[in-house]
């Protein structure tokens, strides 16, 4: 099934936007607007931006701490980001959370996670919760390569096939935990093949070809919707930045970056939309500037935001407050 | 009044919040098919189905995970840990995911969930399997921590927590389960952060829940010969604290003792002494006491089990430490 | 490989032993000696005894609650084992263990664990600490079907390939997890076939075959031991009795357990010893009577022994409690 | 005597224990080839190979059980988890098994490991990333806990540790490992069990541990200008935990103040309290006071992270509620 061109034009300017998101983003850690930890995606856009493209508005998504493309693709404004890592009241989480803990139930993006693989349980859950209520929907969670190697992943696997539940869980495929290589940390580098164990299907995929990603997420979404159950999909894929904002990512070799950069998703899929005659050259630069523009309004909204009130350090642990002691 | 056993007003509270609310649902290991290892969900999979009451692989923090996504897409799920030593494998989905999200998404979600499981020892299931550690629980904020000790308690209180829109963590007793109780006919709730005093007494106060309320009590009775009388106070809910009913009863009897099965150092006894000194520095006639496990593993062997934790006899004695 | 004849005999001597053991003390339990959990074993005794006799005498055996078989196959005296039982100061653990937790380490039996699950992990550990060693040893590491959908079960599995440690984990399939049947628990019944998410041999073995079980692990031991990695091996196998002393066991049909108690592990080889002429009638009886003579030795010296002394509630915590402040 | 970095402490430790004993080896996340996500485990993997230095999938669970394993074989593990916080993942490990295996194989085993974590806030890693959950492993009887605040401190118990018969779970602090101090040159250990009077003063006692050590130090200096004699102490290791020196010094200071980076309600600071109050109760002119974190879970914006967590001024505040 092919991807209609308006969507292809969505998926650059998607990416575009987390890119430039994220360049922002560094800008303001730099500045000392931002703390704590804080990682970057550039490099994986395809897989956010593809994956959460095939979905419905209705359906959930569930990240880890790498998690500023996601709620971005899910159409969260830049602006209540931005402010969420300047840790200001307006953010998505008034700032409670920052870049590890995203989160806007109102587009069903229901969170970064900050322990690896901790949020997949909670993903079989959504999908039992689906499941329970007759409802159309089918829950989507990324996981690093790093995150398959936990005992969360297997436990969810399994509950996941044994009541067919709707959920494709996403292992993004970076080839590294931080400073370790996937064959440092997994038995077995084909991390798709995991799902046999369970009776799962398996598949993997190129994360840097947006249009590919987006193909193999519809088919999953797909199988899952329709009641068949659980799908792996491992999408290979490479961060361009340290692990996070301290780390120089010295254990990676400069030509093993030079190669995966040859195929950066942004550019590659410009020359494809440049040579089916789906956009033209003024449209994509004059997206670029779009991003740029939503980026820098996003970071001025975020300066001018106010801090949380000290007040707020009590609120939103408990609905109901009512009770105590 | 009904006299119910105590596994059956778990039983109870559950089936009419499973009537009322088809959102509620229940699952765990060996929850369904046989009705709990306590029998506290028998007969529950025959009335609402295997869907609503589902047996799960053994996987404890997967289990817990199961409770956070499905509240989240609007269920109110009663998950069972077989035990309370379980909760210890799902550490994480309880203390990193539970009682965190809330406060650390802005408010943004909400978590009507309800985790139960029974603690404690006293029938030589040794180092392993006899863990009372609400200490930790209470220490973690973000999740409600309560631990009935009658039947009548329970129900009330499960029935509460399972409205409750934040999760909870309800702890019960396995060797309450089997305890009598009465239990109205009529349908009741009981709120959290309200103690019970279990029994009035103005010469000292204990505090106990759970196990080491039926002991405070008997401790109350074997001292009642010996002329003391003792205020017996059970908290029930230990998030939120009822502070206020404990400290003006020590405010009047100017004695305090803590009985808990856990562990002593650094249980929830100390933190009620630390309190009780902070706020009734100049009220209190004697050092708070404190009535607790043995600090070592729980050993099997009968005898030495006995020794390890805490009894009536242990609580008269601090008692009379302090009242002497 | 054929099994000498004397082997032969001794595997029919041990099952005795261990089915006579846990007969005493199923009375002992009713006769008030015995409390807190204890788990029979019988009807799964060809699957301890066949394995174990695979072992050197300096391998690691580890295993569950369910651990009475094992102890007895590594050669721990049934008395030290029914004292434990009885909570006597004479018991292997000082009486501070009980059912669950046997311990030999003279004979390398490290352990019966409570949590489930909870010991495999130390399973992988006591292979990296032979392999760093470099040690001629493997670990043995029993687990049931249900442990198999713990998270630590997955940890474990791809450590152990990730750097071909010694281990063979055999998982004891008798197709319940208390009350909860494996099609209910785990998403592949074939347990076995959960190792090829892993790039790990897995195989399955009759368990009610003692024979078989013997030339099963005879190859995954050699496997592990010449540092080629883990095993999985899956024996199936029924235990005649609830899973504990309180469980009448009713989820399970009168017709199935029928189906495999006619498969007894212990008149099987019977009648092979027989029919091959390894052994007389005779013999059999001979063994018969030894074992019943030696459990009722074991039973009087725990009922003699003295319970653990008082001071004994503080001792065995650490080994060096003069830091005590 | 050298100055040393915090993190530089303890590298010389692993070093040294590493090139005294072939048995001791370290593994963890990130611990090899980049030599620690803190730079702890710096030039360790060049210098004893990558067998002694091992780099591990991320599975805290399993991480401990190695370590179990590996140290009933003879072998004297060193495991890290990359922060505290993952110690939660572990947790079954760490309190089912490492805690308990001794003493209920009835002293058959023992278990010469070192789980070492760092732990903090500070630095607006939010709700998951920020605890200080020491008290929990205090309430879990079988398991050292270690604690110390200075490099000084850091390397002669670290060493100390490897070298002990018994589990050790060595918690260092975040935020303090670019902090410096003298270390001598020659080989040191330290004692289990004694604290460390890091600044004697007469009016008032404040027990520090971890990064509120140099927060305590700093409030004695605030106090002092205001003629407030602060005697600081530091535990260094809470179990053993040194009672004496504690209690000795609260009885002549008659005043105590227990300052810790983790939540309140029923922190070690609660213990502290109720030991306290329950040894001298005579003696004290006044109510023991807890500093600790806000009962919440850790926020990420720097002014609410900054009023969630205790630091000098919260100290020196709870010094004048008693002094004054
Ligand atoms: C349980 C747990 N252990 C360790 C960490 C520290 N940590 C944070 S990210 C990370 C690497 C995760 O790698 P991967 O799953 O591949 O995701 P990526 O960062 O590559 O997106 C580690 C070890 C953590 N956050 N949680
Ligand atoms: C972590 C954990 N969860 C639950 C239990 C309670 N429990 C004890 S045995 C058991 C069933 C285990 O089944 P299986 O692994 O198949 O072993 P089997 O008893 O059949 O030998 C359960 C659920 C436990 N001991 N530990
Ligand atoms: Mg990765
Ligand atoms: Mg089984």
């Amino acid at each position: 099934m092919a991807i209609p061109a308006a969507s292809q034009l969505k998926l650059y300017k998607n990416m575009l936007l987390m890119r430039r998101f994220e360049e922002g983003a560094a800008e303001g850690y730099a500045d000392g607007f931002i703390g704590g930890f804080m990682h970057l995606y550039i490099g994986q856009e395809a897989v956010a931006a593809g994956a959460i493209s095939s979905l419905n508005h209705d359906d959930y998504v569930i990240a880890t701490y790498r998690d500023h493309a996601h709620a971005l693709a899910r159409g969260t404004p830049p602006e209540a980001l931005m402010a969420e890592l300047y840790g200001r009241e307006t953010g998505v989480c008034k700032g409670k959370g920052g870049s590890m803990h995203f989160y806007d139930g109102s587009r069903y993006f229901v969170g970064g996670y900050a322990i690896v693989g901790g949020h997949l349980p909670i993903a079989t859950g959504l999908a039992l919760g689906i499941q329970m209520r007759n409802e159309d929907r089918v829950v989507m969670a990324f996981l690093g390569d790093g995150a398959s190697n936990q005992g969360v992943f297997h436990e969810s696997m399994n509950m996941a096939k044994l009541w067919d539940l709707p959920v494709v869980f996403l292992c993004e495929n970076n080839f590294y935990g931080i400073a370790t290589a996937v064959g440092t940390s997994s038995s077995y580098n084909e991390i798709h093949r995991k799902a046999q164990g369970y009776g799962i299907p398996g598949r993997v995929v190129d994360g840097m070809d947006v249009r590919a990603v987006r193909a193999a997420c519809d088919e999953a979404v797909r199988y899952a919707r329709q009641g068949s159950g659980p799908v792996l999909l491992e999408a290979r894929c490479y961060r361009y930045q340290g692990h996070s904002m301290t780390d120089p990512g010295k254990y990676r070799s400069q030509a093993e970056a030079d190669l995966w950069k040859k195929r950066d998703p942004i550019p590659r899929l410009a020359r494809q939309l440049l040579e089916e005659g789906i956009a033209t050259q003024a449209e994509l630069d004059a997206a670029q500037v779009e991003a740029n523009r939503i980026v820098e309004a996003a970071m001025q909204y975020a300066e001018r935001s106010p801090e949380p009130s000290p007040a707020a350090l009590y609120e939103d642990l408990f609905v109901e407050n009512t009770f105590h002691g | 009044m009904a006299e119910l056993r105590y596994f059956e007003a778990v039983t109870q509270a559950l089936q009419e919040e499973m009537a009322r609310d088809d959102r509620v649902f229940l699952f765990g290991e060996d929850v369904g098919l046989v009705g709990g290892t306590f029998r506290c969900t028998e007969g529950l999979m025959a009335e609402f189905g295997s869907r609503r009451v589902r047996d799960t692989p053994i996987a404890e923090a997967a289990i817990v995970g199961l409770a956070i996504g499905a509240a989240i897409t609007g269920m109110r799920p009663v998950a069972e840990l077989m035990t309370m030593n379980f909760a210890i494998v799902a550490m994480d989905q309880i203390v990193n995911h539970v009682s965190k999200m809330r406060y650390m998404f802005g408010g943004g979600v909400k978590l009507p969930l309800v985790i139960r499981a029974p603690a404690g020892g006293g029938t030589q299931k040794a180092a392993q399997h006899s863990h009372c550690i609400e200490s930790w629980f209470v220490n973690t904020p973000g999740i409600r921590v309560v631990i009935p000790a009658t039947p009548y308690d329970v129900k009330g209180l499960l029935k509460t927590s399972i409205r409750s829109e934040d999760p909870v963590l309800f702890i019960e007793h396995e060797n309450l389960y089997s305890t009598r109780g009465e239990v109205p006919e009529e349908e009741y709730l009981l709120p959290f952060g309200v103690a019970d005093i279990k029994r009035p007494g103005r010469d000292v106060t204990v505090v106990a829940w759970s196990r080491m309320l039926p002991e405070a009590l008997k401790a109350a009775d074997m001292l009642a010969r010996e002329g003391i009388e003792v205020e017996v106070i059970d908290p029930r809910t230990l998030d939120p604290l009822d502070q206020d009913t404990i400290l003006s009863s020590v405010a009047r009897t100017h004695r305090a003792v803590i009985a808990e099965e856990g562990w002593r150092n650094v249980g929830v006894g100390a933190e009620l002494a630390a309190r009780i000194q902070e706020h009734l520095f100049y009220d209190l006639e004697a050092p708070v006491q404190r009535v607790a496990a043995a600090d070592v593993p729980t050993p099997y062997a009968r005898n030495l089990e006995k020794l390890a934790l805490p009894d009536a006899r242990d609580i008269a004695d601090a008692v009379l430490k302090i009242t002497l």
